[in-house]
């Protein structure tokens, strides 16, 4: 389980790509390529650490912010650029946000938008294997201003009766647009709740990318091995504001966003892989000059690709 | 029965022996109700609550009559010992006009805003985000009434539940949950429906504190709602209280009750509040053979009493369906 | 009068209630210092405290709840719910408590509640954020439905749905916030039920609210240019509904189409056609015709949402059939 | 399901082998078979186990299927709603009993931003198929939360399918359509049907959604009826053919998609249309049928088309406002004659 040179430095390279891709994608909104882009910048290691040593067949559902779960798991950068545009050559055709996109043979399962209407549909990837008898176990991304809704409540409250192979995933980044977490979430915790539902939780630095990828690899083997599910909660920031549509920063201040970009993932695991020698200061610069290219390439592909004709709308309403 | 204004926490003997006289007041009108239901002359799915009289007393003695209380599908206890009118509320089980709610609402919508009774309700957990807003009219009102929220165990796996213990705490609003945790969802007891062996359990995931009590002994109920009850009132925020108690009838009249043995329901009672109450009176030397007979004379008396006015109220008028669905006033 | 946008005017008309009537408060998720997603409720938590403009957790079975619970006891909440596609998180709330309070209590009990939602494609929200619901409020007895078109409608009906000792589902489409217009100054209301007649003619009855008026009035235009006069009428309001109004204009034109944005199949246009055909049959020179959206879910890019939002085109073919 | 002895051979003809049985036993053997048929079907819901379900239309089910296909779910409708959509979109093919039509409403969210739009996200990839089963409509002092009959508000939605069969043969074979279709179906049992007795072929019979059917042929008036409607409109048929109107009555079985055709046919030939509801009329599901026929069948109109529905009020409790508030033959019978003039 424990991570390799090799492995780290494969890290650093997905947590690379999606910070150069979560760059390109928030000046591209700025500018107005299109409508409203929710920047997961600053908050990469969770999807790095969360995806890297899961089996294609173990489902994953994203929400608004989870762009890099889609690139970790190999969906190309072009196609996500062309989701964004809202273009045809990508999975969704233009005809629904790209993170709603599914690719069942990535393990990747298209979710809602309904903030926390998520986790049932998950826990209903996982009803499904354990009615199929297969070892797949389904990830669950949500933010802190879930924890609140309904669903939450039941859908991991259903997980934890049947005790099914799912780890519930909540990216803390202690802003639900504009709302403190202390001003929404009585108890003042996320984590205490676990014991609400007799589930084991746990607090993870969500700017660490290794002990990010630890404590997933802990819980996807209990949930694998049939103990059911954990929440885990992991503590970051989002650098840019909860979404490009005009929406006002005012709740955070630029003090708690210097402290947080402080503990910038890359920066430190870059650290990381010099100081135990695993790799030089050239050698990472080399691959972020790769990265910037494979981003740009792909911003490329999505100016050029052609926008879905009109009669796409009315296709597959239903099947 | 108006509600009475209690100050000091430690009940004078006529109170004491009120509580006894409406627990066996609550027994006696389920009885009758259910024989009457059997009979078809009342309507509708009706949820008895035979057993669990004493949370509903208990609850009604520590509250004060500005006091507002939700209450859920299994309504009858809390609204008779809320004080409402026994005539107004047989009546309105039989569907006639001089019903509380006009003939129109029947068991399960039961409602009295005079006595601040604000709603029953046939969806599960659907009351207790009215609660929750009861508590906060009080607040933008600046009035001093606490909301008394009731809900059963099988309410406490649903969205209501989560969302509203959590905006009640971090709002920090007057309201007391009372769980009547009987153990059973219609027919799944609660092991099958979540993990965690106890309602309490779940409330330090709000910050509320929490106490789990004998929903069978009527005094520690009214102790602990009304410490729970002043708090509040005081400011200090909700609470969540979980009455373990046992309805020894089925979840609605005519239930198969195959999902529970016989033992089960046998042992539980055995721990019946109203004769458990019974015997501590007696320790009192407050309840005589003579005063409990003169009691249940009276209860008699006033079962008959609301029974025949609610049989001899005159037939509905059948246009009365047509009206109110909106209230007069406004542009 | 003074100019001002829709979403000013909405502004202007809670200010007005807030300061009449201290029962009168507002609660929503984002709608404190924060104003609201469309600034509806801005600058109200710095006049009114944060007891009266409550920031809400994103929890809407418990603010929905808490509205009608609050509304029960005698206060009179105006409730945001961000987006009318979330109210399916909150539809029991809405349907089966909020509804049918006056009704179960025999009169006793009312529930003087605004609900406040924005509805309406066009700006590429995609699937969760566009669609048009008011086809469900208006088959719920005891719910009353306002869609305003204009600013001065918005504070108008605003007002009123205050006053209203009824839950009142007040749907604001999003295109509609910058509209700027003519708004009356001081405490006014639009009395609900009362449709408005946009623009006179003979030719053509073009019934329409909320979001496709704008669209009703330029096909009228473009109409009246080939010499087709048409008679334009917002609603306003759909419960109550201004049948009167309608058949009236019917019985002048003998010709009717309803446009309204949401999808065809079930949406209000079908109500409006039932009635009229059953009212103004025998003035009818031709079969009432309903312009709407396919019945697809709103697509996210701009360039197919265009093909949901395809009814303004075909709006003035319409015409042009009708009379033909 | 015993087969009936004839007296004589019948290699004649195919005699299609016919069982008589109730509504709620032809739900019960739908799920039975079409649980047999394909591994992929489960039944979720609230009590379905051993106590049967809220109506006792799962009784036997978990005895023979065990706990691994008939999953009891915890009250938390928005819960395993979710997670049913969530668990088709991985190929199970789910049956949920979400009890009272007025109680799945909790579910709301789930059912129409959730089920409805996967196949439109999936692009055809990945689909839900799901079936909800709704116990809907007025059944004696059911009062305001228990007997309402919301189909209006499914029918709306892009991506969903609704169904109300109102016979015992209709229900059955609609049900093993559902099962199978891969889209969500919202399928409403209502509850005046549960009782009704019918004649159910032995066979796999599988009934395509989206087929009316005409119920009893006639040529004076088109009475289109949903649900239990269908036998009130039925009975009036019958009544009135004494006195020589032929009452033509079409039940449109799918609401969504509605088979136009067959109901504009109908309208086109009598000149005359009545519409039958038990839901309140106002946006009811017939105005959509009224919209449409006059849109369609405009110039064979002799007369305005008429609605008849419930009452435009909460569901009171007291039996003695039923007839104010519930649909019943002498409305139906009061449109025909007017229509007739």
């Amino acid at each position: 389980m424990s991570l390799s040179p090799r492995d780290l430095k494969q890290l650093f390279r997905r947590l690379l790509l999606i910070r150069r891709f979560e760059e390109e994608a928030f000046r591209l909104a700025v500018a107005g390529k299109f409508a409203n882009y929710h920047g997961g910048m600053g908050q990469e290691a969770i999807p790095a650490g969360v995806c890297y040593g899961l089996k294609p067949t173990d489902n994953t559902m994203i929400t608004h912010r989870g762009l890099g779960v889609l690139l970790t798991r190999g969906v190309p950068v072009g196609e996500i650029f062309a989701g964004l545009y809202a273009k045809a050559s990508c999975p969704t055709r233009g005809r629904h946000p790209i993170f709603h996109m599914a690719a069942p043979d990535l393990g990747i399962l298209a979710g809602t938008t309904m903030v926390g209407s998520v986790i049932p549909l998950a826990t209903g990837a996982a009803l499904a294997a354990r009615i199929q008898g297969t070892s797949d176990v389904t990830i669950s991304f949500f933010g802190d201003g879930s924890v609140n809704r309904g669903d939450f409540h039941e859908g991991i409250n259903l997980g934890a009766v049947r005790k099914l192979p799912i780890v519930y995933f909540c990216e803390n980044n202690f802003y639900a647009k504009s709302m403190p977490l202390e001003a929404s979430t009585a108890g003042g915790s996320i984590i205490s709740r676990a014991q609400g539902y007799g589930l084991p939780g746990e607090v993870v630095d969500g700017n660490d990318v290794v002990a990010v990828y630890e404590a997933t690899q802990r819980a996807v083997a209990r949930a694998r091995a049939g103990e059911g599910p954990t929440l885990i909660e992991c503590l970051t920031y989002r650098w840019t504001p909860h979404s490009t549509a005009g929406d006002r920063e005012f709740a955070r201040t630029d003090e708690e966003l210097e402290a947080w970009k402080a503990k910038c993932p890359i920066l430190r695991l870059r650290q990381q892989l010099i100081e135990a020698g695993h790799a030089s200061a050239e050698e990472l610069d080399a691959v972020d000059v790769e990265i910037r290219h494979e981003v740009a390439a792909g911003v490329e592909f999505a100016e050029a690709a052609p926008y879905a004709a009109p009669e796409v709308a009315l296709e597959n309403v239903y099947l | 029965m108006p509600a009475r204004k209690r100050t000091s926490l430690a009940l004078s003997n006529e109170q004491l022996l009120q509580l006894y006289e409406d627990m066996s007041m609550l027994r006696a009108f389920d009885e009758k109700i259910s024989e009457r239901c059997i009979r078809g002359e009342i309507p509708g799915l009706i949820h008895l609550g035979v057993g669990e009289e004493a949370v509903a007393v208990g609850v009604s003695a520590a509250l004060q009559p500005q006091d507002k209380m939700v209450s859920t599908h299994r309504a009858h206890s809390h609204f008779l010992a809320r004080g409402a009118d026994p005539k107004a509320f047989m009546a309105e089980l039989y569907g006639k006009a001089t019903g509380c709610c006009g003939g129109k609402a029947g068991s399960m919508h039961l409602a009295d805003l005079d006595i601040g009774f604000l709603a029953a309700n046939g969806v599960v957990g659907g009351g207790l985000p009215l609660a929750v807003g009861a508590a906060l009219g009080q607040r933008i009102l600046g009035s001093d009434w606490v909301t008394l929220c009731f809900f059963g165990d099988g309410a406490n796996n649903n969205g209501a539940f989560h969302e509203s213990l959590n905006l009640a705490a971090v709002w920090d609003l007057p309201v007391v949950f009372l769980c009547e945790n009987n153990g059973y969802g219609i027919s799944q007891s609660i092991h099958k429906q979540q993990r965690v062996a106890n309602v309490a359990d779940r409330a330090p995931s709000y910050g509320i504190p929490a106490e789990i009590i004998d929903g069978n002994d009527v005094l520690e109920v009214y102790e602990t709602v009304r410490r729970a009850v002043d708090k509040a009132r005081a400011g200090g925020g909700p609470t969540l209280i979980e009455a373990k108690t046992y309805r020894t009838t089925g979840h609605y009249v005519g239930d198969s009750e195959s999902y529970r043995s016989e033992e089960e329901v046998a042992e539980w009672q055995t721990k019946d509040p109203i004769v458990k109450f019974e015997k501590v009176l007696r320790r009192k030397k407050l309840l005589s053979k003579a005063l409990k007979s003169e009691i249940e004379e009276r209860i008699t008396a006033l079962v008959e009493e609301a029974t025949d006015f609610a049989v001899h109220s005159p037939a509905l008028d059948p246009a009365a369906a047509l009206t109110h669905v909106y209230c007069e006033g406004g542009v | 009068m003074a100019r001002m946008s829709y979403a000013e005017a909405l502004n202007e008309a809670h200010c007005i209630a807030m300061r009449d009537d201290s029962r009168v408060f507002t609660l929503g998720e984002d709608i404190g210092e924060y104003g609201g997603i469309y600034r509806v409720t801005k600058g109200l938590q710095a006049e009114f405290g944060e007891q009266r403009v409550l920031d809400t957790p994103i929890s809407e079975i418990a603010i929905t709840g808490a509205a009608v619970g609050a509304a029960l006891v005698g206060s009179r909440p105006i409730l945001e719910i961000g987006f009318v596609d979330f109210v399916g998180t909150c539809w029991d709330q809405v349907f089966n408590q909020a509804a049918k309070f006056s009704y179960m209590t025999d009169g006793r009990a009312s529930v003087p509640l605004v609900i406040r939602m924005a509805c309406g494609a066009g700006l590429g929200y995609g699937v969760h954020h566009s669609q048009s619901l008011e086809a469900w409020f208006t088959h719920v007895p005891g719910l009353k439905v306002v869609m305003p078109a204009t600013p001065a409608d918005a504070k108008g009906l605003m007002l009123a749905a205050i006053d209203d000792p009824n839950p009142v589902v007040f749907l604001e489409h999003k295109f509609l916030y910058e509209v700027k217009d003519e708004v009356p100054d001081g405490r006014y209301t639009v009395p609900l039920g009362k449709a408005r007649v946009a623009r006179e003619g003979g030719d053509v009855t073009i019934v329409s609210w909320s979001g496709a008026v704008p669209w009703a009035l330029k096909a009228a235009e473009q109409a009246a240019a080939e010499g087709i006069e048409c008679e334009v009428l917002d609603l306003r309001s759909l419960v109550p509904l201004d049948e009167d109004a309608i058949v009236a204009s019917v019985e002048k034109t003998g010709r009717l189409i309803v446009c309204h944005e949401a999808c065809t199949t079930g949406g209000f246009g079908a109500e409006v056609v039932a009635r009229v055909v059953a009212r103004a049959f025998d003035f009818l020179d031709s079969e009432p015709l309903r312009v709407a959206a396919p019945d697809i879910p709103v697509p996210n890019s701009l360039a197919l949402e265009a093909v949901y939002l395809g009814t303004r085109e075909r709006l003035l073919e319409a015409v042009r059939g009708i009379v033909s | 399901m015993q087969h009936r002895k004839w007296p004589w051979k019948t290699f004649i003809f195919e005699v299609e082998r016919m069982h008589e049985i109730s509504y709620q036993q032809a739900i019960i053997e739908a799920m039975v078979e079409e649980m047999r048929r394909d591994e992929a079907v489960v039944l979720m819901g609230e009590d379905v186990g051993t106590f049967g379900g809220l109506t006792g239309t799962t009784v036997g089910i978990i005895e023979e299927f065990g706990d691994g296909r008939v999953l009891e779910m915890p009250i938390s409708e928005c819960g395993f709603v979710g997670a049913s959509v969530g668990a088709a979109l991985k190929g199970v093919r789910p049956i949920v009993e979400m009890g009272l039509a007025d109680v799945s409403l909790v579910a709301m969210d789930q059912l129409v931003n959730s089920a409805a739009k996967m196949n439109y996200f999936h692009d055809g990839i990945a689909s839900v198929s799901a079936v909800y089963r709704l116990w809907s409509g007025f059944r004696p002092s059911g009062g305001a939360q228990m007997s309402q009959s919301n189909e209006a508000m499914f029918a709306h939605v892009p991506g969903l399918k609704v169904v109300m069969p109102s016979t015992p043969r209709d229900v059955k074979g609609l049900l093993k359509a559902a099962i199978r279709d891969d889209n969500p179906v919202i399928f409403f049992e209502p509850k005046g049907c549960y009782a009704l007795l019918g004649e159910v072929p032995d066979d796999d019979e599988v009934i395509p959604l989206g087929q009316a059917e005409v119920k009893r042929a006639g040529t004076d008036v088109s009475v289109i009826a949903t649900g239990i409607m269908v036998n009130k409109a039925l009975a009036v048929a019958e009544s009135l053919a004494a006195e020589g109107i032929d009452v033509e009555v079409v039940d449109p079985r799918t609401l969504r998609p509605l088979d136009s055709g067959t109901l504009v046919a109908s309208v086109c030939k009598t000149g005359r249309a009545v519409l039958v509801q038990e839901a309140n009329l106002f946006c009811g599901y017939t105005a959509e049928i009224a919209a449409l026929l006059a849109d369609e069948a405009f110039d064979a109109l002799k007369a305005p088309i008429k609605r008849v529905g419930g009452a435009e009020t909460p569901v009171p409790l007291s039996p003695r406002m039923e007839p104010l508030v519930v649909p019943g033959e002498a409305a139906i019978e009061s449109a025909i004659r007017s229509v007739l003039g």
